[in-house]
């Protein structure tokens, strides 16, 4: 392979793709720090300053822009995604668990589950909506909304779960029973902690999937909005760079939460490894 | 001698395949049993329907006199060393051989000065002081296997199955845990089932020996007798150490219209009538001296030699076109100088021959 | 040329500093079955893929019939290499696989189809040239891989442990194969593998490496009988070694003064009187006598002094030989493996007294150190 | 010396080992997925096939069976060309996820042999999507805009001397969003793919002779398939539905299937809006369908 020359082009394409993906957020976070609140979501920067983030927390005098609906919307987009995160987990374990051995109709149960992370959003939502009045239920985030969500984000935690067993070998059970350890206790103390960090993707799926979920949010939750409905919201109305601000403070936020995942996953691979340290030290 | 472990019937099918076809046998208390298989021959399957990982078609397995078959796998009470080992991985040492007794379903161990005492001497017996606490990745593959053994010896089961408990071992090892597991297994008096593809190691092992051929059953003896009178020429076939022919009964001789050899002794009812003769019984001679009384033979083109180490072996071709191997050990017989493409006499003695019809 | 392939000072350091293989000297005659020996990460996997050229070489020549290819990239070197796991195509049938390398030498279509099922109909594989090769077993994927390898007619196939993948009783019928095709084929074999019993089986002479370095070089039948280092006699064979001091010398025989005795070998890179020896001698060497049925001085007499009294710890038979282990009065354990026919059962009875000895010529002293 | 016996037992052993334990125990567990699914999803697409041929009158509608809505989308030449620009803009954003992602996937799949360079590098892909997705789309506007930041710095490049205005408010710049939010959905998968070839694979192929395009063609594409048509499924399912980048970087000039439907429902034309979504749900099945032909998605896991 003549490495040498395609190596070094493919890192520098690598380099140039990071810059594509990366290129608007650059411009997004130069954008914030507009003057306000005479500034306009564009070049050139009149003016520096913080303005906009004072704006989004309301410490600006009240002008004719008026403040970002966010405060609900995150507390419920929040309890949203980690309600869903737990039941689609659960689902999606339980799911993977069963399709460990064969059972009849499993390719169409696997195709069924699958569907929900293939349907378009807009089309669940339109559905369910549909069901909804005309069943005559009231659409909640809390309700219609959830259930969608868990429709989307289940199929991604099962499989995870699914490529998890299938790497698994479950010789390690059968060991466990011919020790005189039930099913129940082999599963939670033997199987449940070798897939725990695949446990802990399916988790993080879930979550980050929901918590940015709109086009089904969008038909299926009522009156109260979420995060993401909210910013859609601004999309009709004129924009400002208080919304680049926001977004940037979301992105410190999300990261925050993927420290804490990440915290998590080291500490439970630290587990599974923490003989190995005692050892070093 | 009581047995602990009586087997009747046994069946077992996959998709339309037989896997295992009336399989019936006895183990004994104390007792070290080697069930010798070629790969397909059922050998492992018999060995998970016993521990209760899958059930049978048909058939009793009788544990202590009681039927176990509908009795799920972790109310069995009988061990298992699994081929991979099956360590549970997040685990240590320590505690992967404690897993069984604190977490078992029947009087669990909770008494942490006890617990201890009883892995400690395990640990001990099965040479692993001071392993205790490394994970089961920082250890060798031999350690591994001491540590599947003693998971499985600690809480003391009747019988302890062990599937190709070497096979995952390079052969030097294998050799030196051989001598390790019988020397465990007569310390502790417990009874061992040990599948194997390996004829040496069924040989080297057992108080007796299960052959298994195509799901049945082909022998069960002791490794002498397996060895030296093989019931059937499949059961010769797996010892990997006869020359088989197939052919008739030709009055006082056994042709299969190439070579004739005369029969003496006892003939061996089998449905396909075999001459086998082991390759160690074989004598090269130079061709054109005559055979003695007694003696059988027959010329062959001598092809090529294999060089092992302590034995050797010698490649013929036989005007059958059959290839007829004969084995030498440095011990007892020097190497020969053969000449390739060279037509030598191959001789043993009558009476040492089986024949099978 | 008779010299298909010379590796000449050949050397390799990593990367990190560490060493791989070092001053690798070695001379293969066409048509020779060269196999490298040696404990994982002695360095002989490293050594065959610097000769097809998947590793750069720090250091010396490789030469493929004279002609130096250091630098030649794999794609030109005439060498084909047999992988561990095969690295067939998975997404091709077995005769692409096999077309593989003519394709890429643009041969014309009648002729490539010709030599593929050539060598597909030599190596039992016309039934199944159509299937795909991830639904066939070990032995036939190990064919189609040394198919794919021979059929662009390289000057030397390198195999990378070939039989590792197999189990054990394929391995023995396909070793047999492997032996007779690269007789008929006439091409150099070079082997790596880590079992002894495959070397010594297949190969004309055998390289044993360890941590890098070349511990001997020696058809078989020599190196199992006459090892040229502790390593070699310790990985090879089952061998009872005992240190001791050179007291005299001459070329047939040498004197070794040991905690046990004073025993002579055949010398072997011979030390000097006065220097510190080793005294291996193999394990089907060693004979056995019953104590009471002969005094420890006949024996002597007859095996040039290299007698040891000693316990018969346990004996067991396995098929048609015999293998015991025999407590020597230090407490170290010696092991003896012979024909069953040797032995009268009482000779086997554990825990009688034996005494045991040796044939100076079977064993062989070495230089310690 | 026999010939080598072909012994699949090797291969079987795995087949001989399933887990028996009693399928009953499979169904109490798979029993709430498929429940959730069949009422969350099932029934509701169901309920849409069925309320497209309901009886739309102003503001509400009614059980009664028609095909008027049906006729409508036919007649309309809005709607029609909403269906073409629909497949127009996900072929072209199919094709330049591809174009634009691969070379980055070969690289950080294949070319980096540091386990935890490559892993750092993908996350590098990942991390934009811990920004809101509405956001990562607003963000297009500042960059693509007559003042925006590439015609700032074509300019001060020389490369241009005019701003172009083509490239906000137009299709274009919905096919550059697209691009750009999706394309790591075609990184990922292929990425994937190609860290799992054997480099042993590779490696025989030189050995046989073969150059780095003879490799790329016969062997590394080929392998790498199942990847592509991963990454092909995920963006077209997400490109077929969408609406929000449509409306937010067109100006509402090019509209698609999902905003016909969003402009239905906030008109509460419900079975028209409906009659849309079972196209739109049929576009989807030919389309995933059609790519579940070439790979075996459960196969892949």
């Amino acid at each position: 392979m003549q490495t040498t020359v395609i190596k070094p082009v493919l890192s520098v394409y690598t380099g140039l793709f990071l810059l594509f993906l990366y290129g608007p957020f650059v411009v997004l976070g130069i954008l914030s720090f507009q003057t306000g609140p005479n500034g306009g979501p564009q070049f050139p920067i009149i003016e520096w300053s913080t303005y906009w983030y004072q704006h989004v927390f309301g410490l600006t005098p009240p002008s004719r822009i008026a403040p970002l609906p966010i405060y609900e919307g995150l507390a419920r987009s929040l309890t949203l995604a980690f309600m869903t995160m737990i039941v689609s987990t659960v689902l999606g374990v339980m799911s993977a668990q069963a399709f460990r051995t064969k059972f009849k109709g499993s390719d169409a149960v696997f195709y069924l589950i699958v569907l929900g992370m293939m349907v378009p959003g807009v089309l669940v939502g339109l559905g369910l909506a549909l069901v909804a009045n005309i069943v005559g239920i009231d659409r909640t985030w809390w309700g219609t909304a959830f259930v969608l969500h868990v429709v989307y984000t289940f199929p991604f935690a099962f499989l995870v779960m699914l490529a998890i067993f299938n790497r698994f070998d479950s010789s390690v059970e059968e060991a466990a029973w011919s020790l005189g350890v039930s099913p129940i206790k082999t599963f939670r103390k033997v199987t449940f902690p070798l897939i725990f960090p695949g446990v802990l993707s399916a988790m993080l799926f879930a979550f980050t999937l929901s918590y940015d979920e709109f086009s089904r949010t969008l038909f299926a939750s009522g009156r109260d909005l979420t995060l993401p409905l909210a910013i859609y919201g601004t999309f009709s109305i004129e924009i400002h760079p208080n919304i680049f601000a926001f977004g940037v403070l979301t992105t410190l936020f999300s990261f925050s939460l993927l420290a804490v995942y990440a915290v998590l996953m080291t500490a439970s691979l630290r587990r599974a490894k923490r003989v190995a340290i005692q050892e070093d030290a | 001698m009581t047995d602990v472990l009586r087997i009747e019937g046994l069946s077992k099918s996959y998709s339309a395949k037989p896997a295992l076809f009336d399989v019936s046998l006895s183990v004994a208390d104390n007792e070290y049993v080697s069930l010798l298989g070629p790969s397909g021959s059922g050998k492992t399957v018999l060995l998970r329907l016993i521990a209760g990982f899958e059930q049978p078609d048909a058939g009793r397995i009788l544990f202590d006199g009681n039927d176990i078959a509908s009795v799920p796998a972790h109310e069995r009470g009988i061990g298992f060393v699994f081929q991979n080992f099956a360590l549970f991985p997040h685990l240590s040492v320590y505690d992967n051989i404690a897993f069984g007794l604190v977490n078992r379903e029947r009087d669990p161990l909770t008494d942490e000065n006890v617990l201890r005492s009883k892995i400690m001497t395990m640990v001990d017996l099965v040479g692993l002081k001071g392993l205790e606490d490394r994970g089961v990745h920082q250890i060798s593959g031999g350690q591994r296997q001491r540590v599947a053994l003693a998971r499985t010896l600690v809480s003391q089961p009747r019988i302890v199955l062990l599937d190709e408990p070497l096979g995952a071992l390079d052969a030097n090892l294998r050799t030196r845990m051989r001598g390790e597991l019988r020397r465990i297994r007569s310390q502790l008096g417990v009874t061992f089932l040990h599948v194997t593809g390996s004829e040496t190691e069924a040989l080297a092992m057992g108080d007796r020996i299960v052959v298994l051929d195509n799901g049945s059953v082909g022998q069960i003896d002791t490794p002498d007798a397996v060895y030296n009178r093989p019931i059937s020429p499949n059961v010769a076939r797996y010892l990997n150490c006869y020359n088989l022919f197939e052919g008739a009964i030709d009055g006082n001789a056994f042709s299969n219209g190439v070579h004739r050899f005369p029969l003496k002794g006892a003939l061996w009812p089998n449905s396909v009538p075999a001459y086998a003769i082991r390759q160690d019984l074989i004598t090269v001679r130079q061709s054109g001296v005559s055979l003695a009384d007694g003696e059988a033979g027959l010329t062959a083109t001598y092809l090529a030699s294999e060089y092992t180490g302590a034995a050797f072996m010698y490649f013929f071709k036989a005007a059958d076109g059959h290839i007829v191997e004969v084995e030498g050990h440095l011990s007892h017989r020097a190497p020969q100088n053969l000449d390739a493409n060279s037509t030598y006499q191959l001789v043993w003695k009558a009476d040492e021959a089986l024949v099978y019809g | 040329m008779d010299h298909d392939l010379q590796l000449l000072n050949v050397g390799k350091v990593y990367d990190n500093g560490t060493p791989a293989v070092i001053d690798f000297n070695l001379d293969v005659k066409k048509g020779e079955f060269i196999a490298f020996l040696g404990p994982s990460g002695c360095g002989k996997t490293t050594t065959l893929r610097m000769i097809a050229g998947f590793e750069d070489i720090t250091s010396g020549d490789i030469l493929i019939r004279g002609r130096r290819i250091n630098d030649m990239p794999p794609e030109k070197r005439p060498t084909s290499m047999i992988f561990q796991n095969y690295a067939l195509f998975p997404h091709m049938s077995v005769r692409q696989n096999v077309g593989y390398g003519l394709d890429v030498k643009g041969m014309a279509k009648a002729e490539r189809d010709t030599k593929v099922d050539r060598i597909l109909d030599k190596l039992g594989l016309l039934d199944i040239a159509d299937a795909l090769t991830h639904k066939l077993s070990g032995g036939q994927r190990q064919r189609i891989a040394l198919a794919r390898g021979l059929v662009v007619e390289p000057d030397i196939l390198l195999l990378d442990e070939p039989l590792g993948a197999l189990d054990a009783n394929l391995r023995k019928a396909i070793q047999a194969e492997l032996k007779l095709l690269q007789r008929n084929l006439g091409i150099t074999f070079v082997f790596v593998t880590h079992a002894q019993s495959e070397a010594l089986t297949l190969s004309d002479r055998i390289v044993v490496m360890n941590q890098g370095r070349v511990e001997q070089i020696s058809a078989p039948a020599e190196l199992y009988t006459r090892p040229n280092t502790a390593f070699v006699a310790q990985f090879i064979g089952r061998n009872t070694i005992f240190d001791g001091t050179v007291l005299d010398e001459n070329s047939e025989q040498v004197k070794v003064e040991t905690p046990f005795g004073i025993f002579t070998g055949t010398p072997n890179k011979s030390p000097s009187a006065g220097r510190s020896a080793k005294i291996i001698i193999p394990s089907e060497s060693l004979e056995i006598h019953p104590a009471g049925s002969v005094t420890r001085d006949q024996i002597s007499a007859e095996y040039s002094g290299n007698v040891l009294p000693g316990v018969m710890e346990r004996a067991d038979v396995i098929g048609h030989l015999v293998q015991m282990s025999i407590t020597l009065v230090g407490g170290s354990s010696v092991l003896l493996e012979g024909h069953v026919e040797k032995y009268r059962r009482d000779d086997l009875k554990p825990l009688s007294d034996v005494l045991i000895s040796w044939k100076s010529k079977n064993a062989t002293v070495i230089s310690a150190g | 010396m026999t010939t080598a016996s072909q012994s699949p037992d090797s291969i079987n052993k795995f087949a001989v080992t399933p887990h028996v334990k009693s399928s009953k125990a499979s169904y109490w567990l798979i029993a709430p997925g498929v429940i959730w699914m069949t009422l969350f999803l099932i029934v509701p697409l169901g309920m849409m096939v069925y309320v497209s041929f309901w009886t739309q009158t102003t503001f509400k509608i009614e059980p009664v069976l028609t095909t008027k809505s049906w006729e409508a989308f036919f007649s309309s030449d809005t709607y029609l060309s909403a269906l073409w620009t629909t497949i127009r803009i996900w072929l072209l954003v199919l094709l330049s996820t591809f174009v634009v992602g691969y070379p980055t996937a070969l690289f950080v799949g294949l070319f980096i042999k540091n386990k935890t360079l490559s892993t750092a590098l993908l996350v590098l892909c990942v991390i934009p999507f811990w920004t809101s997705f509405l956001i990562r789309v607003l963000a297009w506007r500042p960059m693509l805009g007559k003042e925006g930041a590439i015609n700032i710095i074509l300019q001060a490049f020389h490369i241009t001397r005019e701003p172009i205005e083509a490239l906000l408010f137009t299709e274009l710049s919905v096919i550059i969003g697209m691009t750009q939010i999706y394309c790591v959905f075609m990184v990922g998968p292929i990425a994937f793919m190609l860290g799992r070839i054997d480099p042993n694979v590779i490696e025989a192929a030189r050995d046989l002779g073969a150059s780095f395009s003879r490799i790329f063609r016969t062997i590394i594409l080929p392998l790498s398939m199942p990847g592509v048509v991963v990454g092909a499924i995920f963006v077209s399912v997400m490109v077929l539905g969408e609406f929000a980048t449509a409306a937010a970087l067109s100006g509402r000039k090019v509209n698609m299937l999902g905003n016909i439907i969003v402009t239905q429902v906030g008109s509460l034309k419900w079975a028209f809006a409906a009659v849309v979504g079972v196209i739109l749900t049929i576009l989807m099945g030919l389309v995933v369908a059609g790519f579940l032909r070439i790979v075996d998605l459960k196969r892949e896991l």
